[in-house]
């Protein structure tokens, strides 16, 4: 069941992990054990049935430009919202699984030499689920909604940034949103119409916008006749497969999608929308979740969820119930950062680096199907991933190693360390304190400093001037490219103001770094950008600007009802709705 | 009576009107960023105070607490941009009259959000209640009339061992052995009463018990206290000089005289429950007013926490306006004034 | 769940008198034994009080003793033992009971292998202290307050009349979770170590800041009762200061009914830290309390029953001893009190 | 009235002869067990009381008397207490009727007016209410009847307006009032014994003489026995036939009332007659106070129990008080004054010592008249 320390968290967990692409690494294979992510194949489907996800975090929203959390974005992408590109449907590989797909354009967009400039054209065909045609307005009129800061809050907003639309005094743009109107002139030149063609203009370039397209919603097209601000949060107006019904979505319980009438399955060929009915019962208590799956009666045969069976279930996954079970690696690493304001000694990081004991660590997670050690800070399922061979041996923990550091360091032992995270889970908390039994003995003083990640987390860590030592971070990238992993946490130009170091949480700032990271973004050919991201992880290494802790792993239970349940790389390792389907059709 | 109601009206409503400023003040007053679960992830600080503004937290708290008391009596409009309001009309949320305010956790008015909430939370209330005190009594008055002997002993003790484990545990035991492994009884669920009285009743069995539980041992203790403390008076004496039987003694004379220090503290435990169990609701996830303010809680969510607050108290207020006229219909000694 | 203060509260005054004992309450004993004396001498032939009394010491030694065997390293509740787990099953304890042996006799617990029963002693001596402090602070400002409002009277009496109102008005549950961050903030801020001191502190804050108004009615009842008795009459006769006789004259009458109400506090702050801390408030893991050990147990019920209903027994056991002392002192300090 | 009384009264005696004292009380103990001991409330009691005659049983609070008239009523049914001896009452030894017959006594044959009448009557239900009740529990009668019967004794009460009074809440009635109340109810089924415990001492000093006169006249017309128990030798005065002086649960002096209060022989009694200002009204009269308090029942003194209070005790030869415990017996003054005293001449000393004290004009009233 779970503390509810689990759900303060949960919450603010998705600001952590907020989403990513990436496939991920099918293990398993030796026979026994439950299924892995790559051991999953699409069958023949019947149509027909209801299914049920059964959730602990609420839904925040099902407005699609303000969606940020993976498991909404690809349910929406399957259920409710298209995109001009999207990502294939039951593919377990990562490369295939995450290469942006046609789905409301006619191809995977067109972009100017230096990828500045990208153009889609709408394909003929698309409704709204009243019947309108999806048109290029809808488009422009759906990312347009992200620059109303004030009002369409939540979702990665980052990306008005990106589009060419001046900043004002205060370094926003100048353009404020549909609702103003303030500065609509200049956004009308940064995304144009011209009959069915959609053109986006960025201040840099942008060579893998498509992928970012199909993994988050923020480009979704939205009718401005359905945008009510703030009171459209919850509401869903689909030019997909299925649509809310007539009860609503209730934001504490959840609700239930019926078949949208005017979804044409000729035209869309990436849905195969095979149930005929999708409840979603949410704010569930994880270890009831699993419990429920685990005693498969009634509806729950119907139900997946996207939450992993705790270490304390792992017991009960036997036999039939772990014919139904699924483990494999999450997009999703974990980390930590030595504050260098702080910790300037690099010997004394060098030792932190040395001393930090990944085996421990996963261990007290609950083991090899909890989580998995990792020697970069770039998920292993992101495309361009390499080992950083700066980390030593995955299981960490070299005590010798680290005295010797810390030794050469000169400085007074034991050190002092306060090493800050977010509290979350029992087994977060004990995961910290192996890590900290480890740190102590190579000739470190740690103290624990669990702070709440709805609030106390990040005021503590974001302060520049902040008294912590080490600090914890998670992170997913937002779409399958090593550049929404490395820019983001350690680049300090658009992390480090007076006020706050953003999520560059170290403090780190490197002009040799940062130079290096203006280059690979500015590569277009992808295989040479992912050597160039290579190059600046080492470099980054080096500094012990972060040490590599984990993989988070997924392990799904799902209800012996289904089939066709399959965990694809384009869905972030959840549940693809746009295959799974009901054992003969529920009947 | 009509003179001491008004009286005691206006005095509560005087003591919320303190409360709302105390609770802003606790609050909103705060150092810490209620903005930045509105913000969400990946949140820049230019961002945040984007959000701070637009969410209205940048104001001075009593500008904040003054535009609360305007909208309460005056009803209010949300967006709080006017800017924004005119040039948005489709986006503008009525709060009538009696507005608490507008969560932003929920993007709905406070009011919606209680209203919504209010009848899971009501009906718990309300089947505990019946549990607890057709338990708590039945079993007080039998501890008292065997009192010292086994049975007696017993019910004690039971009561002290329910009493003695955490809610949340019980409530845990009930649902993962009763409910999910045994299938003994359904998964607790809420449904509308006018929906179906069955599954209304079948889904609340299990939290309504474990919300019962705690209070019925203190009403078992009670309870017997009061018959002990009852059957000892003076007049129970007279009753049974007078050549009553034991059943009269006991079945009217002892208990109307239990009954009202019984209707009093059960009046104002039910008052204090009927705005919502936060840790029974949050246990079987019970969509309730308690579990509500947990999530309020969890989100920061200001303007929902205030609402909901103020709300339990003024149903504390009113719980002890009532009890004390429902006190001058039962004992007729009570006179108001 | 509620404080039992509610309860308290009726049992307080409850004075069932039976038919003999009215007989009984006439007498007066010549051989003037003192009150204390008395009442020792009727709380030692109620069994199940002395047994009560028994156990609460026990635990009240634990308490003591912890700290000491923690720095003796006879108990460690932090060391983990991950050798004594099987990775393969997801870090279960290896042997029966959850890897009860000699050196850990209640097992270790799942995930790290740390040695439960240095936690739960360990924790229960966190977990008593923050009652401990809380009872002694929430008695005490019930106490200041009520022998005021009792002994001033006039406005100074309505001014702590609609304190408590105020006070009662506020949904406590709501409001200690509520209030966590704002206030543990704050006191960061002004310099109390994070973590498990600031907490730690906030609790034993918030319970009291909540839990004096029904003592504070309770002594101002008391007060109002004694002030008309002739002793105070004759101290204020003879000159002596208000504070004198405040604390000279009253509070030795009334610490029967505190210390009552002290020791069945005590319990009820037990169970509320342990409730507080499943909803996310209180000292965190690796700190340990009853609280966060019975939470990090919880998900357990099906897969190590033992190690899920430890820590819950534990509190029960102390909610019952409390409460079975505090209702034996009741009932020895006044034997009309009657149950 | 009277003839309706009769009528409602003709119900066949229970084996109780013509002429045979109503009431015998025989070496009644009533002895409660407690956790600190067992309490001798009542020990070894012995009394009788003729139809139609007063008897005053006197002490301070704890002597016992309430309980042993509580005996009378078989209020200890049920209870933890501990009874032997005999309580025959008509022929009847109560002692050995289940509770279901000693109800149907309670109320009928004998009623029992309380002392303190706010507390003794429910506050929950109307004075009226409470009447009827215990008029229709003993008779199968209408509630129109009853009402009317209730309505008919609170008027021979002395309660004004009864028609309307009947229907108000004890609280809503004076002091005496109430008491007339609670009379009214003792006397609604025409019992053959009343017992009224300190029926007058929560009532002001003009209450409490209406009440007594009530009383008395009441007990005429209705033939009762009456047993007064009271504190106030004043009260035994003025309405009783035969006085009994309790003291730590015995009975220490017993005889007519006119012998007790005017040569009582135990210093006990003499110290309740001390006590007594309105014995005289005489301004040169002392009031002497018994020293100490009361015994304990749980652990009473040895020997006398009054010995620890007696001013007397080295008039008794050797350390006697302390030691043996005297018997109830005849004194000087012949076998129908009993007293439990080793006083050789209790008499001499009451004359010279005690009266002076607290009656001096007393002493020439008494030395004419012994001349």
């Amino acid at each position: 069941m779970g503390t509810n320390r689990k759900r303060l968290v949960a919450a603010a967990a998705s600001m952590v992990v907020a989403v990513s692409l990436a496939g991920c690494g099918g293990d398993s294979g030796d026979g026994s054990g439950p299924k892995g992510q790559t051991d999953q194949e699409v069958t023949e489907a019947t149509k027909g049935g209801a299914v049920f996800s059964l959730e602990t975090a609420v839904t925040q929203a099902w407005d699609p430009q303000r969606t940020y959390t993976g498991r909404d974005l690809s349910n929406q992408s399957r259920l409710v919202y298209r995109s001009l590109v999207d990502f294939p449907k039951g593919v377990t590989d990562n490369i295939e699984g995450q290469t942006p797909i046609p789905d409301l354009a006619t191809d995977t967009g067109q972009s100017n030499e230096d990828a500045t400039e990208w153009s889609f054209t709408l394909k003929d065909g698309p409704k709204w689920q009243d019947g309108k045609p999806v048109t290029c307005e809808d488009l422009k009129y759906g990312v347009s909604r992200t620059f109303a800061t004030d009002v369409i809050t939540g979702g990665p907003n980052y990306i008005i940034g990106y589009l060419d639309v001046p900043q004002d005094a205060d370094g926003q743009p100048v353009y404020k949103g549909p609702y103003t109107g303030e500065g609509q002139d200049a956004f009308d030149q940064a995304v144009t119409c011209d009959g069915n063609t959609i053109t986006y203009r960025f201040k840099k370039p942008w060579p893998d916008f498509p992928y970012a397209v199909a993994a988050l919603r923020s480009f979704d097209p939205y009718r401005a006749d359905q945008d009510k601000g703030d009171k459209s949060k919850l509401s869903v107006f689909s030019n997909g497969p299925y649509m809310l019904d007539e009860k609503g979505w209730n934001e504490d319980s959840g609700g239930t999608f019926v078949r949208n009438p005017e979804w044409d399955a000729s035209e869309d060929t990436n849905r195969d929308a095979n149930f005929d009915t999708i409840t979603f019962e949410i704010g569930i208590e994880t270890e009831v979740i699993i419990d429920r799956l685990i005693a498969d009666e009634g509806n729950d045969k119907f139900a997946f969820t996207s939450r992993s069976v705790t270490p304390a279930q792992y017991p009960q996954i036997t036999g039939d119930v772990e014919a139904r079970a699924v483990n494999f690696e999450s997009p999703f690493s974990n980390y930590l950062v030595p504050n260098f304001n702080r910790l300037t000694n690099l010997k004394v990081r060098q030792a932190l680096a040395a001393a930090t004991n990944r085996a421990a660590y996963v261990g007290a997670l609950g083991g090899d199907k909890a989580s998995a050690p990792s020697l970069s800070i770039v998920n292993p399922s992101t495309p361009g991933y390499v080992a950083n061979p700066n980390f030593g041996k995955a299981e960490g923990g070299d005590v010798e190693g680290a005295k010797a550091l810390l030794e050469e360091s000169g400085e007074t032992l034991p050190y002092p360390i306060k090493l800050t995270y977010p509290i979350g889970s029992d087994a977060t908390d004990k995961a910290f304190a192996a890590l900290k039994a480890t740190y102590d003995e190579a000739g470190f003083d740690v103290t624990l400093d669990g702070l709440d990640p709805s609030g106390p987390y990040y005021e503590q860590i974001q302060k520049p001037g902040s008294d912590s030592d080490l600090i914890w971070g998670g992170w997913g990238s937002d779409w399958p490219s090593v550049s929404t992993v490395i820019p983001p946490l350690f680049d300090s130009r658009v992390n480090i103001t007076k006020a706050s170091n953003g999520q560059d949480y170290g403090n780190y700032a490197s002009d040799e770094v940062n130079a290096a990271i203006d280059a690979a973004a500015a590569e277009t050919d992808i295989d040479k950008a992912n050597e160039m991201w290579s190059e600046v992880d080492n470099m980054l290494a080096e500094d012990v600007a972060y040490i590599p802790l984990d993989t988070t792993k997924f392990y799904f239970l799902h209800g012996s009802g289904l089939e066709n349940y399959v965990n694809s790389a384009g869905t972030n390792g959840y549940t693809d709705l746009g295959v799974l389907s009901v054992v003969d059709g529920g009947k | 009576m009509f003179a001491y109601t008004i009286r005691r009206v206006i005095s509560g409503i005087l003591l919320l009107v303190v409360m709302s400023v105390v609770t802003f003040y606790l609050f909103y007053a705060s150092s810490s960023t209620p903005e930045r679960f509105a913000c969400g992830p990946k949140c820049t600080p230019t961002q945040l105070d984007t959000t701070k503004r637009a969410l209205g937290y940048d104001e001075p708290t009593i500008v904040q607490w003054g535009k609360f008391a305007k909208g309460f009596v005056a009803g209010r409009e949300f967006p709080d941009d006017e800017k924004l309001r005119k040039a948005a009309p489709e986006q503008v949320v009525e709060c009538p009259r009696g507005c608490l305010g507008y969560s932003y956790g929920y993007s709905k008015p406070v009011n919606t959000l209680i209203k919504d909430k209010l009848p899971i939370s009501v009906s718990l209330a309300i089947s505990a209640f019946v549990i607890w005190i057709a338990g708590g009594v039945l079993l007080g008055i039998t501890a008292a009339l065997f009192k010292g002997r086994l049975i007696d002993k017993a019910i004690v003790g039971l009561s002290l061992l329910a009493f003695a484990f955490p809610t949340f545990f019980i409530g845990l035991l009930l649902l993962k052995f009763v409910a999910i492994r045994w299938g003994i009884v359904e998964l607790p669920k809420y449904s509308d009463f006018t929906d179906n009285p069955f599954l209304w009743v079948s889904g609340l069995i299990l939290p309504a018990i474990t919300l019962a539980l705690v209070y019925m041992a203190g009403y078992i203790r009670m309870t017997r206290a009061f018959v002990l403390e009852t059957m000892s008076e003076d007049y129970i004496r007279t009753a049974r000089a007078k050549g009553l039987t034991r059943r009269v003694v006991i079945g009217k004379h002892t208990l109307r005289a239990v009954l009202t220090p019984l209707v009093t503290l059960s009046g104002l435990d039910l008052a204090g429950l009927l705005g919502g169990a936060i840790i029974t609701e949050t246990v079987f996830n019970f969509n309730g007013v308690g579990k509500l303010s947990f999530t309020a809680v969890q989100r920061y969510d200001l303007p929902l926490i205030v609402g909901i607050v103020l709300l339990l108290a003024s149903f504390v207020i009113v719980a002890n306006i009532v009890v004390d006229l429902l006190y001058a219909v039962i004992d007729p000694r009570v006179r108001l004034g | 769940m509620t404080l039992t203060a509610s309860n308290l509260e009726s049992h307080g005054d409850d004075h069932f008198v039976d038919a003999e004992e009215d007989e009984r309450s006439g007498k007066v004993d010549v051989e003037g034994r003192s009150p204390l004396r008395l009442a020792w001498a009727r709380f030692r032939k109620d069994k199940l009080s002395m047994a009560a009394l028994v156990v609460t010491t026990l635990f009240a030694l634990m308490a003591i003793s912890s700290p000491i065997l923690k720095r003796l390293g006879v108990i460690d509740p932090y060391t983990p033992h991950q050798d004594l787990l099987d990775y393969a099953t997801g870090n279960y304890p290896k042997g029966f009971g959850g890897g009860m042996s000699w050196s850990h006799p209640l097992g270790v617990e799942p995930g790290l292998g740390r040695d439960v029963l240095s936690r739960l002693m360990y924790g229960a001596t966190l977990s008593l202290t923050i009652a401990l402090s809380a009872a002694l602070i929430t008695v005490a400002i019930g106490t200041i307050l009520g022998i005021i409002a009792g002994f001033t009277g006039g406005i100074v009496d309505s001014a702590v009349g609609r304190l408590i109102d105020l006070t009662l008005s506020f949904p406590a549950t709501l409001m200690l979770l509520a209030l966590s961050g704002v206030v543990v903030d704050r006191m960061t801020d002004l310099g109390v170590p994070a973590g498990a001191t600031v907490n730690g502190l906030y609790i034993v804050i918030v319970l009291s800041a909540f839990g004096w108004p029904p003592i504070a009615r309770l002594i101002r009842g008391q007060v109002l009762s004694i002030r008309e008795r002739e002793f105070v009459d004759a101290a204020i006769l003879m000159g002596a200061s208000r504070r004198r006789i405040y604390f000279k004259e009253i509070l030795p009458n009334l610490w029967a009914p505190l210390l009552v109400y002290f020791t069945l506090l005590m319990p009820a702050y037990v169970s509320a830290e342990a409730a507080l801390s499943y909803l996310g408030v209180g000292i965190k893991n690796p700190t340990p309390t009853l609280g966060n050990v019975l939470g990090g147990a919880l998900e357990y019920a099906y897969t190590d029953f033992f190690f899920f209903f430890v820590p819950a027994a534990v509190i029960a056991a102390i909610v019952i001893s409390f409460n079975l002392l505090g209702d034996g002192a009741r009932d020895a300090l006044d034997p009309k009190a009657g149950r | 009235m009277s003839s309706s009384t009769a009528q409602l009264s003709a119900e066949p005696a229970q084996g109780g002869q013509p002429g045979d004292p109503l009431l015998v009380v025989k070496d009644l103990r009533v002895h409660f067990p407690t956790a600190d001991g067992v309490v001798k409330a009542v020990d070894g009691l012995s009394y009788t009381l003729e139809r139609g005659k007063t008897l005053g049983i006197v002490g301070e609070s704890g002597s016992g008397k309430s309980v042993s008239s509580s005996a009378i009523m078989g209020l200890f049914h049920g209870s933890n207490a501990q009874l032997s001896g005999q309580i025959v009452l008509d022929g009847t030894d109560i002692l050995t009727l289940r509770e279901d017959e000693m109800r149907r006594l309670r109320g009928r044959d004998v009623a029992m007016i309380f002392q303190d009448p706010l507390s003794a009557l429910h506050p929950y239900f109307t004075v009226g209410s409470q009447i009827i009740e215990a008029y229709r529990v003993h008779q199968s009668v209408s509630k129109k009847v009853a009402r009317r019967r209730a309505i008919d004794l609170l008027d021979r009460v002395g309660i004004p307006q009864p028609d309307r009074r009947v229907d108000d809440y004890p609280h809503q009635f004076s002091g005496g009032m109430r008491q007339r109340a609670m009379i009214a109810m003792g006397l609604v089924n025409d019992p053959s014994m009343l017992i009224a415990d300190e029926p007058t001492t929560a009532l002001d000093v003009t209450v409490q003489a209406q009440i007594l006169d009530l009383l008395q006249d009441l007990q005429r017309e209705f033939n009762s026995a009456v047993i007064i128990i009271t504190h106030d030798l004043g009260v035994v005065a003025e309405m009783t036939d035969d006085t009994l002086v309790m003291y730590g649960g015995r009975a220490v002096e017993y005889g007519k009332t006119s012998e007790i209060l005017t040569h009582p022989e135990m210093p006990y009694t003499w110290g309740l007659l001390s006590s007594v200002p309105e014995v005289t009204g005489d301004t040169s009269a002392k009031l002497i106070p018994i020293p100490g308090s009361p015994p304990s029942l749980l652990n009473p003194p040895s020997g006398c129990h009054f010995h620890p209070r007696c001013a007397f005790r080295d008039k008794v030869p050797g350390d006697l008080c302390r030691t043996t415990t005297p018997e109830l017996a005849p004194g000087g003054r012949g076998s129908s004054h009993l007293k439990r005293c080793h006083l050789a001449d209790p008499e001499s000393i009451y004359q010279t010592e005690v009266l002076p004290e607290i009656a001096p004009d007393l002493v020439d009233l008494l030395a004419e008249e012994n001349t």
